[in-house]
């Protein structure tokens, strides 16, 4: 059950990088990237590191995702790659 | 030599050190000329004077050993007054002595630019000079050897024009490549026999490397010290450092630094691998030959220069190769022809330099053509000139003979005939060269010359010691400084025979 | 000064309580060294906050009595040998150990001689380059020395990881003051940087699936017979290359250049000496203090791979720094070129040719922290930066140029600067090692080091003819103000200083710090 | 920063949620050492609490609940609480950060509680404000002016 | 098949997949030409590693890291607890990493007007 559970976050993990990296809308990849760290932090809980997985969310898929949108707002949306 | 007869003493040191203490003094006078003069001339004669003060220990055979510290692990830093050293640095402080008046003559006649910087370079190069007599070990001498020729940069381009600056260049090019070969034997010494300090009869033996190892090891100390020591085809940045101005061409390139290569050379065969070992593996012959072909082509080459300093340039090439060939040839007689000639050779060739310089700085002429008649006109600066060129000839009474004397002695003990032919023909090639200057000199007028009269006595002066000392030495070659005993000494040591 | 912060509280506790205090620092001078940093950097942006001419006093305070510490800590090491420090009192392997020999002890007396230096020069370069900056500035340079001491100073691989990112850190922020430029320039470098941070910390992760620990003496103790597990190998590899990307050993050295050119020259003076020096200081306490050096050095081509890229570094970053017409970019290539011979002396990983990169590290520092200062006043006095602008300034600024020129004698290696004995020491080990190309190589760099040095001090010095022009522009000297100039001079004499005495550093300090087994024949 | 139309619902949200965060993020601190959390997981969720007020509420009225220029003191407030109780400890004649060594008259156990949990304290104060300083410098610096929020 | 892929492919996936997501972070660094998306590249290739130490922790059939009274104290009963501790300190390091970067890319951005890497090497080779 348990092993089910980490193989479909790792894959929603892996797809999840992938679009990050080739959407053409900043904006778009930097969410994306948090949802990257919040399977990340589901990955970490359900492998059984609790207050990793808590720190992901809050730092990874929270303080990161925010900063990233901040900096897209004030920069440039769109990316050629 | 008796392990009994070394001592401990810091003389060799202070030695070293007085004309690089002068060095503050002299930047920090910059503004007083003649203040700085002076510290010029205090260290020059201090220098002399503890050299001097050392010939007693030398005559008695005794060594004055200073270990500074340790360099490298296992290796001091050390100085140590040998006979061999003990020549080299007694040439190089006397005539320091007589360079340093003639310098001022000289910068003040030419009202050279920088002087400060060109008296603060000249105590460098000899602290560096006596640094490399006086060195006890292999490394203590690549040291000075390396500060000698980082020194004599600056001299060399003085003159900041782009032929200076050239000559700066094709120096530095020629230098810093051999003193990486000096750098790669020595460090390669290093690591075979791990105590590099200089034996008379040599620290190497066939025991410690191969045949071809210690060959290789040989060729590259040559090319280390023989860019310094002209050896063709490693000579041509001699001709091209002329350059520079006279005081420096008089002491640095035909008494310092050139005269540091061949001393370089007499260490590495005598004191590093030792008669015994260079016979053995053969390299001798590749030495002599070099040598024999060097002095018989830039003889050949001087003749064609019509610059003044340029054809002095090329008799010093082929002066320093009768002394390598003297030490290639490793007899007794002609070790000590080659220790009489770095003495000898030194007190005509600066007399020389020591002419063409006042003439420079009293007619701006550089060109032999354009000397007719000159010899009229600064009497004394000629006569002078004709004594320096007939004892580099080789005629009796100048003591250009007696060295040649045993050289040709010793390539007769060698069994080497053909060195005896070549001696005798770049004798005569040396004459046909020198005498022309002599004859347009005095024979030849031009009368277009206004009355020129002779150079300053601060220029006249050192010139007319020098040609006399050759004289002098001519004669009596033991007088003052037993400069014969002394080179007798040397070469017993190396020889490991009794004089 | 020696004492630290919030000492008065013992004010009261009597009068022997100094000297108990006095006992108690010895024990506790592993953690003393950091201290200093630690607190002033909480009181230098505090300080800063309410008056920004309180950060140059209070940097320079900490940055003191880091340096006394770390000279005492290098003085115990060489009277008692290694010191051991657990962090909260929790014992190694479980807890957080400092552990200082003599290798670590050295590299942070290193690091401290030449902060203190930089820091007394940039007290006026930094003000008056732009005064806003002097309090980031003073910051993040203890940031990024806390960094690099607690790197040196650490026993512990995942802590050295921490320290690692920490410096780093300090260093993209101190590289981004600058030049409009220099922000690219330390991106690049961020991306890089992390980069080499992460592979080092994957290689971590290996050591810790195989050990199960992070004590580096643990970790070596355990793995000492594990040389053929793929996950060590897999290790050894992942670290090498990202020390490799950190040290700037070609050809992962691209990020290098345009970071040094761009950032201020205070910055880079106090980056390029120590940065990429501590992660060869990493790499060797890597190759030969954790892995089994006889394995991986003599078994695997692991350190010909090293020796030959270094090789290849040394003549590229010699050849790049001759094409440069700018005096940092020039300086930055040199940087290349001088930290790959520490990669030679790694990469062979004989007894003296590891003494020659030790003594590198250091001369290295002192030379290139010399040369990038004196850049740096330069642009301050005068406004130039290329070389063919620095014609003539030797006579308007002879200290300063006196600095230079000794520096870049050393780099070129004339005897008796110390460039010519750190290269001393590698051409032997490669004598003995048999190893003939590369002393040739080694020997034939310092002639393309002489290339480019050469010509900077003869536009110096001399007077090239198509260059006599800003004579009349300038003011007859410029030499810049006593606390510019004086670093400069103490590291330029530091240089011969160096030279003469490293046989006495080579045998009391450098051959010391070599890992055990391991001797200097000759001593 | 960004521009956009006062939401009520936005408003109202986060004036709920942030008192709530809060408050979970100094559980997380005090509670650990017993428990998955501590100083740096309760920082980052102080940092959050403000960074949504920031988003959310725009950088002018999140001004009210936490200025600016409050973030490095924060920060620099945290490492001399961290420091210093190492510090403490060592002068009392531990080691760095041994907090059983500090004088304050109770057991080796309750003093290695109070210890760690200033440490803790400490750690959290400097996350969130090097966090909140980031968020600030990023987002002020778009301004022309520079640096004027 | 050999014994070690199969090994590999069957009992170590999880380390296969997080190689694969490490090889996704890399490529989003080194080959991406905009910055931020050098930097997600970045975020996605820590997220790895930090995967990597947490795998590796991972024992079938254990518990989360915490003492409970139900479990007792043997240590099989528990995962291992260091990586993780060292994997909440890689995580802040990471933040702060990716902080500062951004304030650079803001900065670049300011000065330069763009955020694309072959762009700003071009001008970074302008000569002023």
């Amino acid at each position: 059950m348990r092993e089910d559970l980490i193989l479909i976050f790792y894959l929603l993990a892996i797809l999840a990088a992938i679009v990050a990296l080739n959407v053409k809308d900043l904006l778009a990849a930097a969410v994306v990237l948090s949802l990257f760290s919040f399977l990340a932090a589901l990955l970490y809980i359900v492998l059984g590191a609790v207050d990793v997985g808590f720190n992901e969310a809050v730092l990874g898929a929270g303080v990161t995702g925010v900063l990233f949108v901040v900096t897209i707002f004030n920069t440039h949306r769109r990316s050629r790659d | 030599m008796d392990p009994a007869q070394t001592f401990e003493s810091t003389r060799p040191l202070w030695a070293v050190l007085v004309s690089l203490l002068a060095i503050p003094l002299i930047v920090a006078s910059d503004r007083r000329p003649n203040l700085r003069e002076t510290w010029t001339l205090l260290a020059a004669f201090i220098k002399f004077a503890l050299v001097a003060s050392m010939l007693p220990w030398v005559l008695q055979g005794r060594e004055a050993v200073c270990s500074i510290w340790q360099i490298s692990p296992g290796i001091q830093l050390a100085l140590r007054v040998d006979t061999m050293g003990y020549i080299f640095a007694l040439v190089a402080s006397s005539l320091w002595v007589l360079t340093s008046l003639y310098s001022i003559g000289y910068v003040r006649g030419t009202n050279e630019h920088k002087q400060t910087r060109y008296f603060a370079s000249f105590a460098m190069c000899l602290s560096a000079t006596i640094g490399i007599a006086f060195a006890a070990n292999l490394l203590t001498f690549v040291i000075f050897f390396e500060i000698l020729t980082l020194a004599t940069y600056p001299l060399v381009m003085h003159k900041e024009t782009p032929v200076a600056m050239a000559a700066g260049h094709k120096y530095l090019s020629y230098t810093l490549p051999a003193g990486l070969c000096l750098v790669l034997a020595t460090a390669w010494c290093v690591s075979t026999v791990g105590n590099v300090d200089f034996i008379p009869g040599g620290f190497l033996t066939s025991g410690v490397a191969s045949a071809a190892t210690l060959r290789w090891m040989f060729l590259l100390f040559i090319l280390g010290v023989g860019v310094k020591a002209g050896i063709m085809p490693l000579h041509s940045w001699l001709p091209a450092a002329m350059a520079a101005p006279t005081p420096v061409s008089a002491l640095l390139h035909a008494v310092a630094v050139v005269k540091a290569g061949v001393f370089g050379v007499l260490r590495v065969t005598g004191f590093v691998f030792g008669p015994d070992l260079l016979r053995e593996i053969g390299l001798w012959t590749v030495l002599a030959w070099a040598a024999g072909i060097t002095f018989t082509v830039a003889s050949l080459l001087a003749m064609r220069q019509d610059n003044l300093k340029r054809r002095l340039a090329y008799s010093t090439v082929g002066h320093l190769s009768y002394i390598v060939l003297g030490a290639a040839l490793f007899t007794m007689t002609s070790w000590t022809g080659s220790l009489l000639h770095l003495m000898f050779h030194a007190t005509m060739k600066i007399t020389l330099f020591f002419c063409a310089g006042a003439i420079y700085v009293r007619t701006h002429k550089e060109n032999i053509s354009d000397m007719h008649g000159i010899g009229r006109q600064m009497p004394f600066t000629m006569a002078a000139f004709a004594v320096g060129s007939l004892g580099l000839a080789g005629v009796p009474g100048i003591n250009g003979f007696i060295s040649k004397w045993h050289l040709a002695q010793g390539s007769l003990q060698a069994d080497q005939g053909v060195f005896l032919g070549l001696l005798l023909l770049s004798g005569l090639l040396n004459a046909a060269y020198f005498f022309p200057i002599v004859y347009v000199a005095f024979f030849r007028t031009n009368k277009e010359y206004p009355a020129y009269g002779e150079a300053s006595p601060l220029m006249v002066v050192p010139l007319s010691v020098t040609a006399i000392m050759s004289l002098v030495l001519g004669v009596a070659p033991n007088l003052g400084a037993h400069a014969w005993d002394l080179a007798r000494a040397a070469a017993a040591a190396v020889m490991g025979g009794s004089p | 000064m020696t004492v630290p912060a919030g000492s008065e509280t013992l004010a009261h506790h009597g009068e022997h309580m100094a000297s108990a205090f006095d006992a108690t620092a010895q024990s506790q001078l592993p953690m003393l060294v950091l201290i200093p940093l630690l607190v002033g950097l909480a009181l230098v942006p505090a300080l800063g906050l309410l008056r920004r001419r309180l950060a140059y006093p209070t940097t320079l305070i900490s940055l003191l009595a880091f340096l006394y510490y770390s000279l005492r800590t290098l003085f115990a090491v060489m009277a008692h040998g290694e010191l051991e420090y657990s962090l909260a009192a929790w014992k190694p392997p479980i807890g957080i150990e400092l552990s200082v020999d003599m290798l670590s002890a050295f590299m942070v007396s290193v690091i401290a001689v030449i902060a203190v230096l930089v820091a007394i020069y940039a007290s006026v370069a930094v003000r008056r380059e732009d005064p806003e900056k002097e309090v980031p500035y003073f910051a993040t340079m203890l940031v990024m020395l806390l960094g690099l001491t607690g790197m040196v100073l650490t026993g512990d691989l995942f802590n050295l990881y921490v320290f690692f990112e920490v410096s780093a850190l300090g260093g993209y922020a101190l590289m981004a003051i600058g030049h409009k430029k220099a922000p690219v320039a330390a991106f690049r470098y961020l991306i890089m940087g992390t980069l080499g941070a992460s592979l080092y910390l994957m290689g971590v992760g290996y050591l810790y699936v195989v050990t199960g620990s992070l004590n580096m003496d643990d970790v070596a103790a355990i793995i000492m017979h594990q040389s053929s597990n793929p996950a060590v190998q897999v290790s050894l590899i992942l670290m090498v290359i990202g020390l490799g990307l950190k040290m700037a050993l070609f050809p992962m050295h691209l990020w290098l250049p345009d970071a040094y050119t761009y950032a201020s020259s205070t910055s880079t003076a106090i980056i390029a000496p120590i940065m990429t020096k501590v992660s060869a200081y990493v790499l060797i306490r890597m190759l030969f203090f954790v892995y089994d050096t006889e394995t991986f050095l003599r078994g695997t081509p692991v350190g010909a791979v090293i020796m030959w890229l270094a090789m290849g570094g040394v003549i590229v970053g010699s050849i790049m720094a001759i094409a440069q017409k700018d005096a940092k970019r020039m300086l930055a290539y040199s940087s290349v070129a001088q930290v790959a011979y520490i990669g030679v002396g790694i990469g062979l990983g004989t007894p003296l040719a590891l003494v020659g990169a030790m003594l590198h590290i250091l001369n290295h520092a002192i030379m290139k922290s010399c040369l990038f200062l004196v850049t740096g006043s330069v642009a301050l006095q005068t406004g130039a930066t290329q070389i063919k602008d620095y014609a003539g300034l030797g006579r308007k600024m002879p200290w300063t140029f006196l600095g230079f020129t000794l520096a870049a004698l050393g780099m070129v290696g004339i005897p008796p600067t110390n460039g010519f004995f750190s290269k001393w020491y590698l051409v032997l080990g490669g004598i003995r090692e048999g190893e003939w190309v590369l002393v040739v190589l080694i020997l034939a760099s310092s002639l393309l080091t002489a290339v480019y040095f050469f010509r900077v001090i003869e536009r110096i010095y001399a007077k090239v003819p198509e260059q006599a022009t800003n004579d009349a522009s300038l003011p007859k000297t410029a030499e810049a103000p006593l606390r510019m100039a004086l670093p400069v001079l103490i590291l330029g004499a530091g240089v011969l200083v160096l030279g003469l005495f490293n046989a006495w550093l080579v045998s009391a300090v450098i051959a010391r710090a070599l890992p055990a087994g391991m001797h200097v024949p000759g001593l | 920063m960004i521009r956009r139309p006062d939401n009520m619902i936005v408003d109202v949200v986060v004036r709920l949620m942030v008192p709530a965060i809060q408050i979970f993020a100094f559980y997380v601190i005090f509670h650990g050492h017993y428990s998955p959390g501590g100083g740096f997981q309760g920082g980052a969720l102080l940092a959050g609490s403000i960074l949504l007020q920031r988003v959310a509420l725009g950088t002018e009225r999140s001004q009210l609940s936490f200025p600016v220029r409050y973030g490095l003191p924060f920060g620099i407030i945290g490492v001399f609480i961290f420091a210093g109780t190492g510090l403490f400890a060592l002068i009392m004649g531990g080691q760095y950060l041994q907090y059983d060594a500090m004088p304050f008259g109770l057991t080796p156990v309750w003093l290695r509680n109070t210890g760690i949990l200033l440490v803790e304290l400490g750690v959290a104060f400097a996350v969130m404000g090097v966090l909140v300083s980031i968020y600030d410098s990023l987002a002020c610096s778009s301004d022309e002016e520079g640096g004027r929020c | 098949m050999s014994e070690a892929l199969s090994g590999l492919l069957f009992d170590r996936w999880p380390y296969l997949l997080t190689v694969v997501l490490l090889l996704i972070g890399l490529y989003g660094m080194l080959m991406k030409r905009n910055l931020v998306k050098k930097l997600i590249g970045m975020n996605i290739f820590q997220g790895a590693i930090i995967l990597f130490f947490i795998v590796h922790a991972y024992k079938h059939g254990a518990s989360v890291p915490v003492h409970s009274a139900v479990l007792g104290d043997a240590p099989e009963a528990y995962m291992n607890p260091i990586p993780h501790g060292l994997m909440l300190t890689a995580i802040v390091v990471s933040v702060a990493t990716t902080g500062v970067a951004l304030a650079l890319l803001t900065v670049i951005y300011r000065r330069f007007g763009s955020i694309d890497e072959g762009e700003l090497l071009r001008r970074l080779r302008d000569r002023e």
